[in-house]
């Protein structure tokens, strides 16, 4: 009963028919995991625990198991993505360049921890290891775009400026990721 | 089933084909020490406190993993194995909140017993202080994650001998942490049969049972190690 | 598609590239795709079409050409004569070009790479023989540079046996980091007594700064397959997986589109160019875990699970892919195949050194003048890479260190400059030759730093299966961090190398092994750098901020 | 003749802790009159004397590093002691009292003390809370160490025993153990 209640309010989702399409197609092997984790991330955004009680289902996993896996792997979120998202790299370079700065004045200003979302689920703020702009130093990556060469000041200020439109994130003409 | 004689620490030792370095160490008194390991459960080679030294391997190899074969040559207890296993002790005890004072454990630890086993009167690394959740949602028993040491058994033990497959690990390294069902609180779990395997073999105090029943929960451990040690016999006819 | 059909397939394309007078190429490898690769290609392409040339130039968007701090590359062949290569190509070059094409006139002659550019100059490529040269998405263009002419002759002419035989006898390693003799590997995956086995091609490269497998799955996806097949027949086994890094989605489409093309082709599938031999590839997508670079982490990645590694023996050659005899190779040693078949294994052999045959790929990068993708000989002493294909470092700074082998492996000082780049040797020196990472660096790397980061890394990349890794990593991280931040305890140094041959020692796979290299290399090279942070609580190179607090704040 | 042997002169001392590994001392019993036959306690809660003295041969300290005078008198000690023993769990691990590093000092004063504002106890006259509570072994350097909360009479026995006869402390497995 409890696992019909779960999935219930996904089975009319159309999004639902693609993960459902990419677990037919390898005839539910539970080997396909990932493969399928990977094509309920692009049709969702994110794994509910609804979509993963479904998949473990179909796939005839543990529950346990498929949460180990999609936490155990970075391209994973349980997270639904906040409206903006802000990305400091603290690779060697940017690290050195203040990186670490950008980080500490946008967690102080907004009162969002790295690696989590704030102002009520609206932006988050993430780290990276290492973009690959590293004459660029310091990096950041906010709503996919990237502003190079970047202060403490200047971060807050852009950031701040994202956060006073309340963007449609559909609507929104987004730049393509660059580099990375 | 064919015999085997190998070196350890110097002595002549016999052991069938196929058993663990462990195994045939037990069985000529030699005790190796081990947290994650317990016969009758799938080995892991986690806690790496079983690490031996084998001649002509380049490392020490796990002995929970290694089969015993013929002409051997083993050493349990150098000064160097000593050593690791004391530093591995001591990260453990600077991972998680074992302050063994205020543990449902206290006096029945296999890691505190292990420590004082192995000479660790003090911990040389810094505390990581880090404090995790505690389950409490059972009707029965309780996870506290602060003293959990990721040794599975709790994993394995679930998924191979009760055949539910509750628990697993989520996340992963310094992060990891055990996780029953899609990490529903352990009352709200829809696989668990509340069977208590898992709450029997926790070396710690991550796993407990709410309420102590005594006598009772001895007698259910005692049955379930019992269980294991026919199903360790059945993996060794197998193998 | 039988042996003579491809064969005619590659005569048709060769006179087809013949015919044609002249070649434009577009490097459209990922650095230069971000450059504006793109931008320049459709340039080009609006051009050509408007312009009404009676034959019109191929235009080949290809996967990488090298030297990628110069992107985007437009590379101009034209007959007999040698390679115009434009670097930092504009929409507006790319319009002069074709304007100087049509008109037959000359060239423009600003930014164009010197017509004996050392970068390029000094290199011997086999494995990236293609790269910069093919359309990675056209099976034809691979045909006709060659392609798949090993595999024909591997299935006609030669028992699996014989191409064990020739993989060892070209004296091939393993060009994922650990050098393992490949003919050997073979050989214990082909004599084990199972019906079912399997070949696994590794392109989890996930080394921070090094991108050799991703420009070569990129730039010529076929040569993997072909090397993958090849391997399949030798050993014995019908299925084959590729495991792309997750990061790599642009070479997971083009090996994905590679496969279709070859399946569709009859190269791959249940008569392999119409021999008895049935080879499938599947392509499996990692999702971000850099500890399924290691072989049975790997494992259990394609199966599905958790990436976490299992300790050895047993080795996968005896039970690897769901308990079969599993050969995994990096996709290097896949693409360095087809060449030991049609090189013939003596002539392959005799290139590089004794112990350490062939070439390898590096991915140049750090404080030089010219960084990018290379392949020279093994053996190649560091200074030559560094000097004369580097162009040394910028601004006439003085070279400090080189780092190989990422988080796994070590930094080599000045002073050992001229080390020929080869297993041994760098074993030697406490480095590894890794994947091919060479991170160059100058007198304002701070070597503590550079430790820290790359244990920083292992921590986070740490599966958690074992305790030294999972909780040593997260304790010598914390030292190094003390360390830089200038609150390093009197103690610290010793308890940081003890802590380093424990994690070394005792570490269930070969991350935790490796974890502690690049702090243990430092040390022996650099060890004063670290007396300096912990005693005057001062950073030589001025990298390090230290400053720290005394007593840690809980977090 | 020979002169007697100079006397051992021992100190105890408190920091953060509950006391109880001296009451566990005081129930050495019988066993302190055999003690104080060849040891001169000159320091500690359980004597009159309120500077710690120079030239103390062993100094047992109870309680975790937690305020800047813990820390100053713990310095104090290591620096006019030889043998310097950290003495029960929380000298040696943090034990209880390092239970608080685990959440903000502010937050737990603020949750602990009354939460209207003015009654947090404050001023020159209290010692300042460290921003972590520390075991003694993270602070100073230390010669022995004798686990327990608290530990045992016969530990501790075992413990003085050694240190009276200028043995190194060896605690059997059983007397070594954490809690």
């Amino acid at each position: 009963m409890q696992e019909h209640r779960e999935t219930a309010p996904l089975t009319g989702d159309p999004k639902m028919l693609l993960v459902d399409r990419a677990m037919q197609r390898v005839q539910c092997r539970p080997d396909a995991l990932i493969e399928v984790l990977h094509t309920a991330q692009e049709a969702f955004g994110y794994l509910s625990r609804e979509l993963l009680a479904h998949v473990a289902a179909v796939l005839g996993i543990p529950e346990s198991g498929v949460y180990g896996v999609a936490t155990f792997y970075h391209f994973f979120t349980l997270q639904p993505p906040s409206e903006h998202s802000c990305v400091v790299c603290i690779g060697t370079v940017c690290h050195v360049k203040g990186g670490g700065e950008l980080k500490d004045a946008l967690e102080k200003r907004f009162g969002v921890r790295e690696g989590d979302t704030g102002c009520d689920g609206r932006l988050y703020l993430g780290t990276a290891r290492c973009l690959g702009m590293c004459s660029l130093a310091p990096v950041m990556v906010l709503d996919d775009l990237v502003y190079g060469r970047e202060s403490p000041a200047g971060s807050v200020e852009k950031v701040g400026r994202a956060l006073e439109v309340r963007s449609d994130r559909n609507g929104a003409g987004r730049t393509g990721r660059s580099g990375g | 089933m064919s015999v085997v004689t190998l070196t350890m620490n110097g002595r002549l030792i016999s052991a069938r084909q196929g058993e663990s370095l462990l195994q045939a160490a037990r069985e000529h008194g030699i005790e190796i020490p081990t947290l994650c390991h317990l016969d009758g459960l799938e080995p892991l080679g986690g806690c790496r406190l079983c690490l031996v030294e084998v001649r002509g391997s380049p490392r020490p190899l796990p002995a929970c993993l290694t089969q015993a074969s013929e002409g051997l040559v083993v050493e349990t207890d150098t000064a160097a194995l000593v050593e690791y296993r004391r530093m591995i002790v001591e990260l453990l005890l600077a991972e998680r909140a074992h302050t063994c004072s205020v543990c449902v454990r206290n006096g029945r630890c296999e890691l505190q017993a292990m420590a004082a086993r192995l000479g660790v009167d003090h911990v040389r690394f810094e505390y990581r202080y880090r404090l995790l959740p505690l389950d409490a949602s059972h009707e029965r028993f309780t996870l506290d994650h602060n003293r959990c040491i990721l040794c599975r058994r709790c994993v394995r033990v679930c998924d191979a001998v009760e055949g539910a497959h509750t628990w697993d690990v989520c996340f992963r390294g310094i992060n990891g942490r055990v996780v029953s069902d899609l990490d529903r609180p352990w009352g709200e779990s829809t696989s668990c049969t509340g069977c208590g395997k898992c709450v029997h073999l926790c070396p710690t105090g991550a796993l407990s049972r709410t309420v102590d029943v005594g006598d009772e929960a001895a007698r259910e451990r005692a049955s379930l190690l019992r269980i294991l040690e026919r199903r360790a016999g059945i993996r060794e006819e197998g193998a | 598609m039988t042996g003579t059909e491809l064969a005619v397939l590659a005569e048709a394309e060769d006179r087809r590239r013949r015919g044609g007078e002249q070649r434009l190429l577009v490097c459209c490898g990922s650095p230069c795709m971000a450059a504006g690769a793109e931008s320049v290609l459709s340039a080009l392409r609006g051009r050509l079409a408007a312009s009404g040339m009676a034959t019109e130039p191929d235009l080949v968007g290809t996967g990488c050409r090298g030297p990628c701090s110069r992107g985007p590359l437009l590379t101009v062949q034209r007959r007999d004569e040698t390679d115009a290569i434009f670097e930092h190509a504009t929409p507006e070059l790319a319009v002069a070009v074709v304007d100087a094409l049509s008109r037959g006139a000359d060239l423009p002659g600003e930014g164009r790479l010197p017509e004996r550019f050392p970068f390029l100059t000094c290199q011997t490529r086999i494995v990236l023989a293609n790269c910069g040269l093919i359309d990675p998405d056209e099976m034809g263009q691979y045909i006709g540079a060659g392609g798949y002419n090993a595999l024909a002759r591997v299935l006609h002419d030669m028992s699996p046996e014989e191409v064990c035989a020739a993989v060892s006898a070209s004296g091939l390693r393993g060009r994922g980091g650990a050098g393992y003799p490949t003919g050997l590997k073979w050989q214990l995956v082909r004599k084990e007594r199972r019906d079912r086995r399997f070949v696994i091609a590794n392109g989890d490269e996930g080394d921070p700064g090094a991108y050799m497998d991703r420009a070569l799955m990129e730039a010529d996806p076929h040569r993997i397959l072909e090397g993958m097949a090849i391997a399949g027949y030798a050993v014995g086994a019908e299925e084959g997986y590729l495991y792309v890094r997750g990061e790599y989605p642009l070479a997971a489409r083009r090996l994905g589109k590679a496969i279709a093309a070859a399946e569709r082709t009859g190269i791959l599938g249940s008569r392999v160019l119409d021999s008895r031999f049935r080879f499938r590839i599947f392509l499996r997508m990692g999702a971000g875990a850099f500890v399924c670079g290691e072989e049975t982490a790997l494992l259990a990645s394609v199966m599905g699970h958790r990436g976490e590694p299992h300790s050895r023996p047993p080795y996968p050659s005896r039970q690897g892919l769901w308990g079969c005899p599993t050969l995994i190779n990096n996709v290097e040693t896949f693409a360095n195949i087809p060449a030991v078949i049609s090189m013939g294994a003596e002539a392959f052999a005799a290139v590089g050194t004794a112990a350490s045959s062939g070439t390898k790929v590096f991915a140049l990068c750090g404080e030089l003048v010219n960084t990018g993708l290379i392949e020279v000989p093994l053996g190649t002493p560091l200074r030559r890479i560094v000097y004369d294909i580097g162009g040394g470092l910028p601004d006439g700074r003085e070279f400090k260190a080189a780092q190989t082998g990422g988080p796994s492996g070590g930094c080599i000082p000045a002073a050992q400059l001229d080390v020929p780049m080869d297993y041994e040797a760098l074993q030697a020196l406490g480095s590894i030759m890794g994947s091919g990472g060479l991170i160059v660096m100058g007198e304002g790397s701070c070597m503590v730093d550079i430790a820290r980061y790359f244990m920083g890394f292992c921590m986070e990349e740490s599966c958690g299966k074992c305790v030294p890794c999972r909780a040593g990593t997260f304790e010598l991280f914390r030292m190094l961090d003390r360390m830089a931040n200038g609150i390093a305890r009197p103690g610290d140094m010793e308890d940081l190398e003890r802590l380093c041959r424990m994690v070394r020692e005792t570490s269930l796979c070969g991350l935790g092994m490796s974890a502690p290299n690049p702090v243990l290399s430092t040390l022996r090279w650099f060890r004063d750098e670290y007396e300096t942070h912990l005693r005057e609580r001062r950073c030589p190179a001025g990298r390090c901020a230290m400053n720290g607090e005394a007593v840690p704040c809980p977090s | 003749m020979n002169d007697p042997p100079p006397r051992l002169r021992l100190a105890t001392a408190w920091l953060a802790g509950c006391s109880g590994c001296h009451m566990s001392f005081l129930d050495l019993g019988e066993r302190l009159v055999e003690l104080f036959s060849e040891v001169d306690l000159v320091y500690g809660p359980l004597v009159d004397g309120k500077a710690y003295p120079e030239g103390v041969d062993v100094a047992l300290v109870e309680g975790a590093v937690a305020t800047e005078e813990n820390r100053m008198l713990l310095e104090h000690i290591r620096a006019r002691t030889r043998l310097l023993v950290s003495f029960g769990d929380c000298a040696v691990t943090g034990n209880v009292t390092a239970l608080r590093n685990y959440y903000p000092t502010e937050e737990l004063l603020a949750a602990v003390y009354p939460a209207a504002a003015g009654c947090t106890p404050a001023g020159p006259e209290l010692p300042a809370l460290l921003t972590r509570v520390l075991p003694l072994h993270q602070i100073v350097a230390v010669d022995a160490f004798i686990p327990g909360c608290p530990p045992e009479p016969d530990r501790i026995w075992a413990a003085l025993s050694a240190l009276r006869h200028g043995e190194t402390v060896r605690l059997g497995e059983e007397q070594r153990t954490f809690g």
